[in-house]
């Protein structure tokens, strides 16, 4: 166990540097969080919303999304960098942004092939 | 190094040259353009767009095949190690160049994409139709053939030329009138087959619920093979099926006999055959006298029979789409095989049966009805036939002869 | 040379200064992300296609899903505020917190067990009454054609066609996705649950080793982030007419 | 820190079968992967040898239409499932921690367990000829002749659950190497350092963690419908067969890129080596292995351009994949660039690398041809595709692969092949190769359609298939000298010395075969080829060439200890795998499988992980 211990230690102190959320911050993004959910819930019933309710929701998700991913999944924080091509790529997050942008692209292009945009079938 | 596998190494070298140098030079002959599915016989202006788009890209790949093959070879002369050599001047790059064979594939297949991108949609049937619908309905001629695959046969229904909501069906051979395009909408009951008939053009894949369509046209007489393309299952390499290309008068009257039904049989043995094709069961999976299908109200088609239509069966040129019934050898003036030699047929010959050998006929409907089996493998009459999974049933000697005789009678 | 020295000095063990396990848990998520790319795909592709119904806006329930969205939110609250305890080294908030996500996470699994039994024994009503005032579903409508006939009673007309995953294409990609996705917390939940009879065992759960708990968190947080994903997509686009 | 007790001791067996079973170092798991895969290569050779035999002459009736159709989807399955993917595994687990200067991969014992996993799914796959007949319906399988109604046996059961555990064997090996390249360099390896082999593995685990998902995802889809009813592929209940293809393809085009790019990766290490020259262009060469990775998520639907997609969708996919040959160009003229001007010596790697060169670039530019939709028409399902895959699979792959096999041989066993063999090898290989499948282009073109148990003589495609099937023969004798070769070599070939290639990257810089420990001290690195800048300048100072030689034993490295519970958790695996096969008693067998396997993963992660830290404290 040793050598993750010491790792563990690095990091305890790095994140003391990177100024790691206090839980007074997980708490607001909690708040946050659920206020979006029931805004989410109540602009549903908006039925003058119409078509709008779709980038509407999008948006909000995408903001719930991004929280989680940011402050608890301390993507914000920790993400170190590697040199490539020499640039900076934060690691962590080129992997599961990686994983994201390659998904988000076969929900649309399949969703495109089967005409889901153009209503057909 | 060894001696030995030094004079091996340049050996081997030279004998793989020449073999290359063979292939390449010898193409155009190795590739026969008479074989009957040859993509180089191109006899409908479909194929005939594909393989100009073949031999654009075919001359662009082969100039970048000879640039690469020859600049190896020249290398491995060239630059080999010599005894004493030191280390070779170290370069780690250089950019015009690197920029340089970036650029001029792209310029290549630039080029080459405009003619490809015109093919698609050339050959993409919706658009056609749409162009050319006007033209060719004006004319009174737009055929539309409902294409429907089966494990392991093709099924082809025709709009009934004087009843409005009647279809006529084939199957395993369908005729086209020459020098007309023909659109054929796809469609699968089983799993996915794919309709391609080479010389004409290349394949569209048979979906199940998938309305796909295609088109194309012959440009001559005469008779094209046809084979399913998508992996089918047992029997996929057996599923084949001809298109016969006649002149228009002749197709009208191909169309109309198919949907009448065949005469009755007067001969006794075949007869007594017809009875034995209700009795032995034969009649639950085959239609015998009756080509014409009502379509539904809303315009749909009714599903067939299990196996293929029966009437006229005895007009076809070959047994199940692969089998010659007809010992004639097509053949046109330039020697082309298995062609309708036809500058307009003989009036009874519009129903193919001039061309019929009877006793290949009698011999191959004998040896297909006393074991399809063998004839095709995992074939669903062998499967699922009465006669030919309960024992207590199997067809005698002399009720094979009397069916035989039967459909013999199906002209 | 840059990042062999860059963050933590000489004496980091790996190259990039972290730490080996956290960064598979980043590529796992990563991947973890086609696996439901792949199934949502699937999900929004077959929407409108199915033959028969019920169709998502027969079943779903807004209200409920969206208090288990709340609870499955809390959970990662507490998730994350379990781990800062731990780095406080304060052992009993650390429990309490790790307790409650696994109860909050169990309360999930509680409500897509409760949703889906309802779904498969789902009963559409009509009240006769209601027909031309109220829009239907095209599955209530077919039912509203009862209206008047002996299959009325007392104004009302019903009808048991439960969702099963067998009964249409609905029924397969919705309880696959979300089956999946209950399946990812009811294991998340499993390995919280090891962590907190650890955390009893001397040294096994401390403040230094706390590396687990990077982890599990990671984990819990990625699978509330799907369901986030999930009730925007299936839920409330789901019974929204015309997506 | 306290020490955990734990019930079971870890194994210790220093030789011997055991040794090989509970072993975690990364040397001996990457030998075990390529004896393993090469195995399976032979009995996937076998599988082809016989499609090749009934094929020879029209009208055979060697095998049967229902083991013909076996034959040909376990050839294709075998080949790319447990042939070239965990040979190229081997060299990922024998190279990568050498090349980048690491003492093992970054989780020894989840390599270990990726290699009995993938044994694990091999086994499934191959007892599936013995119950009750193999999978039929095609390496990619297309819905519905996969549903129960078309398929009620359980050969596509074993292939879907085979699919799966495979799956995770790759998954699994992918996170390791992925931490492993990124997370292990030594001091000063920087990225744009890396040996391109590296690189191009580090690329290839990206496209197996994100292309495998999909499969994973699709094989579930079509177990439910064939198991539970459900209906995803059903045609009668409104689901799409389309849906499967374009699942499979998302996937299967990935696919063969994960299939070439360590090939190529091997081929960019060997032409340097030989060429006495370093990688021309190198960034370049490593930005066009990242830009194929990425546009080969954006073609898959070439596979599919007779499917009806309509015209938009086919021109567009038409353009991405020709796009392709671009970043391959940019290899191809690189690799040309590194021979030119080099000073060369054709040892039988070198060999094999150029072959590779020659090789894949006739499959490439028949896979340009096939990326024009309306020339592909006529192409589809037809041999020129089969052409296609094995110029690029054989002639690409599997020559690479033979490549690094001879190149890395001296460094895995200690001694030296015999290079007339190896030559001869070589040069039969080559003819019996392009006899084969050249001739498969004039095939494909004369109309012959693939998969098809029999053709009739009047189709004019009995010369050619004569011709490849005599191709086929000469090949497998080459393979048979190349069994030969490696054997003999093995047991008593020269001893090669740690680096008889005047080598470029750190593995030479080490005694062959590698001690356990690997690096004796972890190397510093300053340059691209380090190994061969260092001995340039030692060169150059005056410094007698060190390395290689093999060095003092006596450093206080601490290795991870061999355990059991790797193995314990693929044994789970496979008998909950042939459980979801057999589904009796409310899946009881796969219970049991599942239990196993949770208390392997508990006892695994309850398990010390290695030495006591005193130790690690001192060496650092
Ligand atoms: C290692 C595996 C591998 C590789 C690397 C490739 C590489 C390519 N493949 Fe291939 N492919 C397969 C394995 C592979 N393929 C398999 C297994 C199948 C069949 C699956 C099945 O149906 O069973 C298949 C099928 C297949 C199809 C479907 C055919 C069909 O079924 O109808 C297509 C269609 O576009 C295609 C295209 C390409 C292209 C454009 C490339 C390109 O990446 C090639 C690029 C390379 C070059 C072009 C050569 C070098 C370049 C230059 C020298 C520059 C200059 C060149 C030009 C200007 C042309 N492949
Ligand atoms: C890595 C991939 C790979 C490799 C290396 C090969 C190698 C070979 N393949 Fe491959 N092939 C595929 C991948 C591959 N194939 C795929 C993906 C398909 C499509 C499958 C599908 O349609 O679903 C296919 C399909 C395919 C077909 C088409 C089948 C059909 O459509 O009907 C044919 C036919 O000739 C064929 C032949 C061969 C031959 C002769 C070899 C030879 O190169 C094999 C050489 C090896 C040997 C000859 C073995 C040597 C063995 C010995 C010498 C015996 C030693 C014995 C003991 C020790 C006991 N293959
Ligand atoms: C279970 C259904 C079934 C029964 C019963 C059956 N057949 Fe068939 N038959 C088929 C099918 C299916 C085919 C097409 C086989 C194929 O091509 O795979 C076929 C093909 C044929 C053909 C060839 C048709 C052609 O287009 O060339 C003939 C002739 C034939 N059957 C005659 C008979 C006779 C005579 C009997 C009674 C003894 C019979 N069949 C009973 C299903 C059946
Ligand atoms: Cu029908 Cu192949
Ligand atoms: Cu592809």
């Amino acid at each position: 166990m040793s050598q993750e211990h010491q790792v563990a230690e690095e990091h305890a102190e790095a994140e003391v540097h990177t100024g790691h959320p206090t839980p007074l911050t997980y708490f607001k993004v909690a708040i946050t969080l659920s206020v979006l959910t029931a805004l989410e819930f109540g602009l549903f019933y908006l039925e003058w919303l119409s078509y709008g309710i779709i980038p509407v929701m999008g948006f909000l998700s995408a903001a719930k999304f991004l929280l989680v991913a940011m402050f608890y999944m301390h993507l914000r924080y920790d993400n170190v960098g590697i040199s490539i091509f020499g640039r900076d790529v934060p690691i962590f997050s080129l992997m599961f942004v990686a994983g994201l942008i390659v998904a988000a692209g076969v929900v649309f292009a399949l969703m495109a092939l089967f005409a889901f945009f153009t209503g057909g079938a | 190094m060894l001696k030995s596998a030094v004079i091996l190494n340049k050996l081997a070298g030279v004998v793989l040259l020449g073999i290359l140098t063979a292939l390449l030079t010898g193409c155009t002959t190795i590739i026969n353009p008479q074989n009957p599915q040859s993509t180089f016989d191109t006899l409908g202006p479909v194929a005939e767009n594909q393989l100009f788009i073949f031999w654009v890209i075919f001359f662009a790949g082969l100039v970048v095949f000879i640039f690469v093959e020859a600049a190896l070879l020249y290398m491995v002369f060239k630059f080999k190690r010599r005894e004493g050599d030191g280390d070779p001047a170290q370069t780690h790059g250089n950019t015009r160049l690197e920029i340089a064979w970036t650029i001029a594939p792209v310029i290549v297949l630039v080029v080459a994409a405009v003619p490809t991108v015109q093919g698609i949609f050339y050959a993409d049937a919706g658009r056609y139709i749409s162009a050319n619908y006007q033209a060719a309905a004006d004319e009174g001629r737009f055929l539309e053939v409902d294409v429907i695959g089966h494990q392991w046969w093709f099924e082809f229904r025709y709009p009934h030329p004087t009843n409005a909501g009647e279809q006529i069906a084939v199957a395993n051979e369908m005729y086209v009138p020459v020098g007309e395009p023909v659109v054929f909408l796809l469609d699968s009951v089983d799993v996915i087959h794919s309709f391609w008939v080479p010389k004409l053009a290349g394949k569209v894949d048979m979906i199940p619920n998938n309305d796909n369509m295609m088109w194309f046209e012959a440009y001559v007489p005469g008779e094209y093979f046809g084979q399913c393309a998508e992996f089918c299952g047992v029997s996929h390499a057996n599923m084949r099926f001809k298109v016969v290309a006649v002149a228009r008068d002749e197709f009208d009257r191909w169309l109309l006999h198919q949907a009448n039904p065949a005469a009755e049989p007067s001969d006794p043995l075949a007869a007594q055959g017809k009875k034995l094709f209700r009795d032995a069961g034969c009649s639950g999976c085959h239609a015998d006298s009756n080509s014409v299908i009502k379509l539904r109200d809303d315009g749909s088609r009714i599903p067939g029979r299990t196996g293929p239509i029966l009437n006229h069966v005895a007009t076809r040129l070959n047994h199940l789409g692969m089998f010659r019934n007809s010992d004639v050898d097509f053949e046109d003036a330039s020697g082309r095989r298995l062609y309708i030699n036809s500058q307009g047929m003989p009036a009874d010959v519009t129903t193919g049966r001039s061309f019929i050998n009877e006793s290949m006929l009698q011999a191959n409907l004998k040896e297909w009805i006393t074991d399809p089996e063998s004839l095709k493998p995992g074939n669903l009459m062998a499967r699922d036939g009465e006669p030919y999974i309960d024992p207590a049933n199997e067809l005698t000697e002399v009720e094979i002869d009397a069916l035989v005789a039967y459909l013999m009678t199906l002209k | 040379m840059a990042q062999a020295t860059a963050h933590h000095g000489e004496h980091e063990p790996t190259t990039t200064g972290l730490n080996h396990r956290k960064m598979l848990m980043w590529a796992f998520l990563g991947s973890d992300c086609m696996f439901f790319g792949t199934l949502i795909a699937t999900y929004l592709v077959y929407k409108n296609r199915s033959i028969t119904g019920p169709l998502p806006e027969d079943v779903f329930s807004i209200p409920v899903t969206t208090v288990s969205t709340f609870v499955l939110l809390m959970s990662s609250m507490s998730m994350v505020l379990a781990y800062a305890a731990l780095t406080r080294n304060s052992m009993k908030t650390f429990r309490i917190w790790l307790a409650s996500t696994c109860i909050l996470g169990a309360t999930f699994v509680g409500f897509q067990v409760y949703e889906f039994t309802t779904f498969a024994n789902y009963e559409h009503k009509v009240y006769c009454a209601d027909v031309g005032v109220k829009e239907l579903t095209p599955l209530k409508q077919q039912l509203a054609e009862k209206c008047g006939t002996e299959d009325e009673h007392n104004g009302v007309v019903e009808e048991v066609v439960g969702l099963t995953p067998r009964t249409n294409l609905f029924g397969s990609t919705f309880y696959t996705l979300t089956g999946f996705h209950g399946a990812h917390v009811t294991l998340g939940i499993v390995w919280l649950l090891s962590l907190f009879f650890l955390s009893f065992k001397k040294g096994m759960v401390t403040p230094e080793k706390n590396l687990d708990l990077d982890l599990a968190p990671l984990y819990w947080h990625f699978v509330d982030i799907v369901w986030i994903v999930i009730f925007t997509v299936v839920y409330l686009f789901g019974v929204f007419p015309g997506f | 820190m306290t020490t955990m007790a734990f019930p079971i001791p870890r194994p210790t067996h220093p030789t011997g079968i055991w040794n090989w079973i509970t072993t975690i170092d990364h040397k001996k798991i990457g030998v075990l992967y390529g004896v393993t895969a090469f195995i399976l290569f032979l009995t996937g050779g076998i599988e082809a040898l016989l499609m090749r035999i009934q094929l020879a002459g029209p009208n055979q009736d060697i095998v049967s239409a229902e083991i013909f159709n076996q034959l040909f989807t376990m050839h294709g399955t075998t080949m790319i499932f447990l042939a070239i993917m965990p040979l190229s595994a081997a060299f990922f687990n024998f190279v990568i921690p050498l090349q980048i200067g690491a003492r093992d991969v970054a989780f020894p014992r989840l390599n270990a367990f990726s290699y009995w996993t993938f044994l694990a799914g091999a086994i499934i796959l191959k007892i599936s000829w013995f119950t009750g007949g193999a999978t039929n319906a095609g390496w990619f399988g297309y819905a519905p002749l996969t549903s129960v109604q078309q398929n009620p046996g359980t050969g596509i059961d074993y292939w879907i659950v085979s699919l799966q555990v495979l799956g995770i064997a790759s998954l699994a090996a992918s996170f390791n190497f992925l931490v492993t390249i990124i997370n292990m360099r030594a001091p000063g390896m920087s990225f744009m350092r890396l040996p391109l082999f590296t690189w191009m593995t580090f690329i290839t685990n990206i496209l197996i963690v994100l292309a495998f998902p999909v499969i994973t995802v699709a094989l579930i889809e079509l177990y439910f419908d064939r198991s539970f009813g459900m209906n995803f592929f059903n045609v009668a209940r409104g689901g799409d067969p389309v849906l499967w293809q374009h699942l499979f393809w998302v996937f299967g085009h990935p696919e063969v890129y994960i299939l070439i790019l360590p090939a190529m990766g091997i081929v960019s290490e060997i032409l340097p080596t030989f060429s006495k020259k370093p990688l021309f262009g190198y960034p370049a060469i490593v930005l066009a292995g990242a830009i194929i990775a990425f546009m080969g998520w954006m073609v898959w639907s070439h596979h599919m351009f007779t499917v009806g997609l309509g015209p938009i969708p086919v021109t567009v996919f038409t353009i991405t994949t020709m796009a392709i040959a671009v970043p391959t160009g940019i290899k191809v003229f690189n690799w040309m660039g590194t021979m030119w001007g080099g000073s060369m010596d054709f040892k039988t790697p070198m060999l094999y690398a150029i072959g590779f060169v020659a090789m894949f670039t006739i499959g490439g530019i028949s896979g340009v041809m096939h990326s024009m939709a309306s020339s592909d028409a006529q192409q589809q399902d037809t041999y020129f595709i089969v052409a296609h895959i094995h110029y690029v699979l054989f002639g690409g792959a599997i020559f690479a692969i033979f490549a690094g096999i001879y190149y890395w041989f001296p460094k895995i066993t200690g001694r030296m092949y015999s290079e007339t063999l190896g030559k001869i090898n070589f040069w039969i290989t080559m003819v019996g190769f392009n006899l084969a499948f050249f001739p498969q282009h004039f095939l494909g073109l004369d109309g012959m359609p693939r998969r098809i148990y029999t053709y009739d003589a009047s189709m004019g495609w009995n010369l050619w298939n004569g011709v490849s099937t005599a191709g086929v023969i000469i090949l497998a004798i080459g393979i048979l000298i190349f069994m030969h070769n490696i054997v003999k070599s093995w047991r008593k070939g020269e001893l090669a010395g740690g680096d008889p290639w005047d080598g470029r990257t750190l593995e030479w810089s080490i005694p062959s075969p590698p001690p356990e420990y690997n690096f004796a001290e972890i190397p510093t690195v300053y340059d691209r080829d380090d190994w061969w800048a260092r001995k340039r300048r030692e060169v150059r100072r005056g410094v007698p060439v060190a390395g290689g030689s093999g060095e003092d034993e006596h450093h206080d490295i601490h290795l991870p200890q061999p355990s059991y519970w790797p193995l314990v958790v693929a044994i789970g695996l496979f008998i909950g795998g042939i459980g979801l096969v057999y589904p009796v008693g409310m899946y009881a067998i796969s219970m049991v499988g599942v239990f196993i396997g949770t208390v392997a993963v508990y006892a695994w992660s309850f398990e010390p992980v290695n030495d006591p830290e005193e130790g690690e404290q001192a060496a650092h």
